[in-house]
């Protein structure tokens, strides 16, 4: 149970691996770089469920995804760098170091005000953003073509492949690493903060210092994924990195995907991504009835998100963390 | 000074339409606890129908001024057909929910609505400027400024003070404050709180379908409008206060007059400003500039 | 002998209640002390004082001979004081076994260390060694919040002793708990504490617990302390019959006891 | 079993993606596919979107049966059937970033045409040459589009904003001579920013004396509300107001303005207000001086020629309503596709691939419904018109509007010339201009 190789882990390296596979011998382009963008976004959520198991929800973590997406976006377009061994991790440190300083303000609020606060902040990038000429205001920019150790390419399905390999490592890691973050002493202060804080500080932990934690963890997560989001699409603006509907849409892939595991936001998102594109092909003047539509059947029928349902049809208990199985409240 | 009293009819002319928007999300927190993003929906459902009707009355021969007659209409119809059909259907299956639950059910809500506009209306912006005619510009300050403005200004203070008259003066009034104050007890005390939820919601959701109605005439009403106001209302009942009328009313005075200021002296921080102000004042005073009094709780 | 907790001069005022007044008290090693007091007469300021939550007005608390007045609760559970709470703190969402391979995780863990694996078959092992001693074990894998109240006062005193405190202050351990039951409940819990060897500090309206569990009494009046005496001294008090037992279910034996019956109205606290 | 299952899952959620996917593509060339993007929702989706959609669709309905004027009567593009599938422009960047991704990857489409807002084009622009896919903008106007990089695959058939600010500031002169000064609204991206830039430095060459506002209005695009903008701009001494305002926020602009007396206390030069005007009727306040980009919309509905009087007569009947200038610009983009299609088969006798079809668009000069367009910048992927402004004059006999004073400038005198960025030729005095 306790070894590094537990079956959450052997599952996500398994999954991961036929996905990469998948990619690069059999899917199209088209829906490569579907995955692509729902995994980078999956990345986001990933972050956010670790937040939602404590309890805490962010209406505005569009201000971490803006700010990865810009820095990879600038980088190319100031500094001249485009490789992406210095631009993913800069885009995931910039958002942690922001995360960081506003956590000291944010660790201190919960439910709705957490939630508006974030909010908050990510509409005052989101205004500067706009307002600003040099980054192109409300069009934004477009990004370099990207390069690893140092090599470029013309060829966009070798960049697609590239970065959807990427992706699905990077995707891996992080899914382990979360997932062995939860089965942690800290990890367990996701839930345990949620249900009783006075207890956690009893205990000899401070429950700031875990929020704050866990939130520039999202935080950098979030960037990574505008990171990778600003690449595999090569455009940034505010509209569609930074606006309050980014923060929507991130939390609902959340709630679709249910916090049961660090596999549900991969799986969450991809169908999100797939469900958009056939939506908005075959009713283009009625996608969002669509999504919204989804949306609410799955907060009437599906309260534990798409992960109970795969759990559910698999059959199986799913206790793999302390209280992880039931992130849909109970408050 | 010319440029002092632009700001400041500027800014009320702006702030009494987002106060208006507002009070219906305020009312619907206090009392429900809600945060409704389907507000905006019901703003934009407001103006779509209120631009119709006044188009249909303009072509029927109603004198300019007698299109306005369209807008308590379309505020009254949408907010009660819509508001009690969501209530019925969505919301009241939503008590007892994780609260970001329930926003995120209504921001659900919010995209199917959108989209049933565009099903319903189309894509075609509507022109309903017939009331702004039948009101003459007026200078104040060395610029003209619309008249249409000023009765919005009126509006505001009018429904402000119903309001507060209603909640104040009024039984059913009070039964809202007591549940605003303390829903259990409320509960205790014999109220029947999903008879009161069921109202306030209607209520708000006819305030939000009369902002919307209102602003109508003066712009293009097109798809997709309904988004920038929910944000816009989100900061205003942030800064004054989740639940409480008064904040509604510093808030979007607030907002609006900075808003004004911004655009005038200074366009580059329009935007910012606003949710600056906002961030400052949940940092500063979480509970917003006016929160109502609550229950002390252990 | 040495005092591990000693307060001197605490005082706390919450606008302008006064809450405590004036506390002077020194408690040895291995004692066990029962705070009783009328509602609001300062007994759970004063835990919530020694435990953190407060910062007292002035004074100082000091343990062990280290100042730790107004230090953060988390920090005063590292050095080695714990508590319990009237209403049980636990985590509702979790089992019984987690609920306390949490705490045992916690207590365990300092600096990066939190990142270890919380599930090691040794925590688990000692997690269901607790729940035996406690005799919650039948409870282990259900749910927090659908255990009956006795049954939560017990896992909530457990979590508070996996960091083997020096001193453990319980707040009210039997509230909520049925006649029946209380007796029961404080011998689990009394002679759990006596194997560790921990100072206790107990809050109590229930005097029969007071008298057959305790060495020492100390009796809380508007924030102050108004008898500090063991029990059969304490229960007979003039003044702690008056101010305290005078409101308490078992008040009116206590009274005949000490030869005081019948008395005229409560007091008023 | 669990691990399997999380493989299992995340496969066969592709599997069935990939199922759905069934591919399109036909492989016998009898068919070409084209994706039109317009915006179909949204503020803009009425003035621009819905109309540019109809021109298009108008258009390729006649190639597919034959029926275009002469010399476009062949069938077809190079005899092949033109297939259409519409997306919807609206929702950002980035969406229309992952939208042509769709459209080419997915929907493997032969050709992409549409586009009404620079910041999409901006954006589309790299991501086309990077998947190499023809692509005919047909109505954005930022400048940057071929001046930034070079294009092989992008193609432009209608000028860029240059030619509307300079042609207004010429316009200006003409008709507004004792113009003081002038401030601008537009909007706050690149086809706002760069109409001021240019309008301002045309200004500079053009009427040297006239001073330039220090507060010219940016608001957000689909704002919706411009009171306190209109405050503003009343409250500035400035008698000339500048606005490339388009679609709704324009229609919004002009509602707004109107029972403020903005347009009898200001001179407005508005350069996309023609798009809007039939929608607008009446309520377009005479006295104002609008463009359509071009010779488009209001501005060319008289012109006796036989391909516009077809577009005239065939849109009204199909639609009920005159053209408008995004009805012209669209069909001018599908026109320009087909006849490079038909030239690039003639040169190589059957069907062309596509660098054949890039190839006959480069530098192609042709006739369209209503003025010439020659492709002569950046390269020969960038048109250029004869432009063309009026100033509004309601026709209470006719009830409907009309237009006075209108003006023809040469595409020479308004477009840069090929080896000058817009903003280099207009910083040195427009060198070369034939006016």
């Amino acid at each position: 149970m306790t070894q590094f190789m537990d079956r959450t882990v052997i599952g996500l390296t398994l999954g991961f691996a036929l996905v990469a596979l998948l990619g690069v011998f059999v899917l199209p382009d088209w829906l490569m770089s579907q995955v692509l963008i729902a995994f980078s976004r999956a990345l986001a959520v990933l972050g956010l469920v670790v937040l939602w198991r404590t309890g805490l929800i962010s209406f505005g973590h569009a201000l971490y995804f803006g700010l990865g997406a810009y820095t990879v976006a600038m980088l190319g377009k100031d500094l001249g760098v485009t490789e992406v061994l210095i631009t993913l991790p800069a885009a995931g440190l910039v958002a942690a170091v922001v995360g960081f300083a506003l956590g000291f303000i944010i660790r201190k609020y919960r439910e709705i005000f957490f939630a508006m606060l974030n909010l908050a902040f990510s509409m005052v990038l989101f205004g500067i953003l706009v307002k600003t000429e040099a980054l192109g205001s409300t069009d934004g920019f477009s990004v370099e073509q990207p390069t690893l150790f140092g090599i470029g390419t013309e060829d966009s399905t070798v960049k697609l492949t590239v970065l959807f390999l990427a992706v699905c490592t990077v995707g891996w890691l992080s899914a382990v690493l979360v997932h062995r973050y939860l089965g942690s002493v800290l990890g367990s202060l996701t839930t345990a903060v949620r249900d009783n804080e006075i207890r956690v500080e009893y205990l000899g932990y401070s429950v700031a210092q875990a929020i704050h934690g866990k939130y520039v963890m999202s935080a950098a997560l979030t960037g990574l994924a505008g990171g990778f989001t600003a690449l595999a699409l090569g455009q940034v603006d505010p509209e569609s990195m930074v606006n309050w509907t980014v923060s929507g849409e991130l939390v609902f892939v959340t709630v679709l995907s249910g916090p049961g595991s660090v596999a549900a936001p991969f799986i969450g998102s991809l169908l999100f991504e797939l469900l958009r594109t056939y939506a908005f092909e075959l009713v283009p003047y009625a996608w969002q009835l669509i999504v919204g539509g989804t949306l609410l059947a799955v907060i009437f029928f599906l309260p534990g998100g798409l992960w109970s349902l795969i759990s559910k049809l698999g059959g199986r208990d799913r206790a793999a963390q302390p209280g992880g199985n039931r992130g849909e409240g109970e408050r | 000074m010319n440029l002092a009293l632009t700001i400041l009819v500027e800014g009320l002319g702006y702030a009494s339409y987002l106060f208006i928007v507002s009070l219906g999300l305020t009312i619907i927190f206090g009392v429900l606890k809600i945060l409704n993003v389907a507000h905006g929906a019901f703003y934009a459902w407001g103006a779509y129908s209120c631009a119709f009707l006044i188009g249909e009355l303009s072509t029927m021969g109603v004198s300019d001024l007698g299109t306005m007659i369209a807008i308590p209409i379309a505020a009254l119809v949408v907010g009660v057909v819509l508001g009690s059909a969501i209530e019925r259907t969505i919301i009241r299956n939503l008590y007892g929910r994780d609260e970001v639950i329930i926003v995120l059910a209504t921001f659900g809500l919010f995209l199917v609505l959108e989209d049933v506009i565009l099903l319903v209306f189309g894509v075609d912006p509507y022109f309903a400027f017939q009331p702004t005619l039948a009101m003459p510009g007026v200078q104040i300050g060395g610029i003209y400024q619309d008249g249409y403005k000023l009765t919005m200004i009126a509006l505001s203070l009018v429904v402000g003070l119903i309001s507060w008259i209603v909640l104040n003066r009024t039984h059913w009034g009070k039964l809202v404050s007591a549940i605003i104050f303390d829903s259990e007890l409320a509960v205790a005390m014999g109220v029947n709180v999903r008879r009161v939820f069921y109202v306030v919601f209607v209520a708000g959701a006819v305030l939000g379908a009369l902002g919307g109605a209102y602003i109508a005439p003066t712009i293009s009403v097109s798809p997709g409008f309904g988004v920038e106001v929910i944000v816009l209302s989100f900061a205003v009942v942030v800064i004054g206060g989740m639940g409480s009328i008064g904040g509604a009313a510093i808030g979007a005075l607030m907002v609006g007059l900075l808003r004004a200021y911004a655009v005038l002296q200074w366009p580059e921080i329009e935007l910012f400003v606003v949710y600056a102000v906002m961030a400052a004042v949940l940092i500063f005073r979480p509970e917003g500039l006016f929160a109502p009094a609550k229950a002390r709780k252990i | 002998m040495t005092a591990i907790l000693e307060a001197s001069g605490l005082n706390k005022t919450f606008g302008a209640v006064t809450a405590a007044k004036d506390i002077n008290i020194a408690v040895a090693r291995d004692e066990i002390v029962g705070i009783i007091g009328a509602n609001g007469a300062g007994k759970t300021t004063f835990v919530n004082m020694v435990t953190g939550w407060l910062t007292p007005t002035s004074g100082a608390i000091r343990f062990d001979g280290r100042d730790i007045t107004g230090l953060a609760p988390r920090r005063i559970t590292r050095l080695g004081i714990c508590r319990s709470f009237q209403v049980a703190q636990v985590f509702m969402t979790a089992t019984v076994f987690d609920n306390l391979m949490i705490a045992l995780g916690i207590a365990d863990s300092h600096g990066l260390a939190v990142l270890k694996p919380l599930r090691l078959a040794e925590r688990e092992a000692r997690a269901d060694a607790i729940l035996r001693r406690y005799r919650i074990h039948e409870y282990r894998d259900q749910v927090a919040s659908t255990l009956p109240q006795g049954i939560r006062k017990l896992l909530d005193i457990a979590m508070a002793m996996v960091a083997e405190p020096k001193i453990l202050l319980l707040d009210e351990p039997t509230s909520g708990i049925s006649v029946e039951e209380k007796f029961g409940l404080m011998d689990i819990v009394m002679s759990a504490l006596k194997e560790d060897g921990v100072t206790v500090l107990f809050v109590e309206h229930d005097m029969e617990i007071v008298e057959r569990y305790v060495g020492r009494v100390l009796a809380f009046y508007q924030g102050e302390i108004i008898c500090d005496a063991p029990p059969a001294q304490a229960l007979i008090d003039p003044k702690v019959i008056e101010f305290v037992i005078g409101d308490e279910p078992q008040g009116q034996a206590m009274r005949e006891r000490a030869g005081l019956a019948p008395a005229g109205e409560g007091s008023d606290a | 079993m669990k691990p399997m299952r999380y493989a299992g899952v995340v496969g066969a959620g592709l599997a069935a993606a990939f199922a759905l996917s069934a591919p399109a593509s036909v492989a016998a060339k009898d068919t070409v596919s084209l994706g039109i993007v317009a915006f179909l929702s949204g503020p803009a989706a009425g003035p621009y979107g819905v109309p540019g959609r109809n021109g298009a669709e108008m258009v390729i309905e006649a190639i597919n049966k034959g029926t275009l004027p002469a010399p476009y009567d062949t069938k077809g593009f190079a005899g092949a059937t033109v297939e259409a599938e519409y997306i919807d422009e609206s929702g950002g960047n980035t969406k229309q970033v992952s939208e042509y991704r769709n459209l080419v990857q997915k929907r493997e489409v032969d050709a992409v045409v549409g586009y009404v807002s620079s910041g999409s084009c901006a954006a589309i622009a790299p991501v086309a040459e990077e998947l190499q896919k023809l692509t005919v903008m047909a109505v954005c106007g930022t400048p940057r589009i071929f001046e930034e990089a070079p294009r092989e695959y992008v193609f432009r058939t209608m000028s860029h904003a240059t030619a509307d600010n300079i042609a207004a500031a010429h316009y200006v002169k003409e008709m507004m001579p004792d113009v003081k000064s002038y401030t601008g609204i537009n909007q706050n991206y690149a086809w706002g920013q760069d109409s001021w830039r240019d309008f301002s430095l045309a200004m500079t060459d053009v009427m040297p004396d006239a001073k330039v506002s220090d507060k010219p209005q940016f608001p957000k695009i689909f704002a919706g509300q411009y009171g306190s903008e209109i405050s503003a701009l009343s409250l500035d001494d400035a008698e000339l107001v500048h606005s490339s305002f388009w679609g709704g926020d324009f229609e919004a602009f002009i509602l707004q303005a109107t029972p403020r007396g903005f347009f009898q206390q200001k001179k407005v030069v508005l350069t996309v207000g023609g798009v809007s005007a039939y929608r607008l009727g009446k309520r377009l306040p005479d006295g104002v001086a609008i463009g359509s980009r071009g010779p488009y919309g209001i501005l060319v509905r008289d012109r006796d020629t036989p391909l516009n009087t077809w577009f005239v007569e065939t849109y009204k009947e199909a639609y009920g309503e005159y053209p408008s200038g995004a009805a012209y610009q669209y069909a001018q983009a599908i026109l320009a596709t087909k006849i490079a299609y038909d030239k690039a088969a003639e040169a190589a006798g059957s069907f062309p691939d596509e660098k054949q079809v890039r190839d006959a668009l480069t530098g192609l000069e042709f006739e369209s419904f209503a003025a010439p367009v020659k492709m002569a910048l950046g390269n020969g992927h960038q048109a250029i018109t004869e432009h063309m402004y009026g100033i509004v004059q309601w026709n209470e006999d006719a009830g409907e509007l009309g237009l006075r004073d209108v003006k023809v400038y040469p595409a020479e005198c308004v477009m840069p010339p090929a080896d000058k960025t817009s903003v280099e030729w207009i910083e040195a005095g427009m060198p070369g201009a034939k006016c």
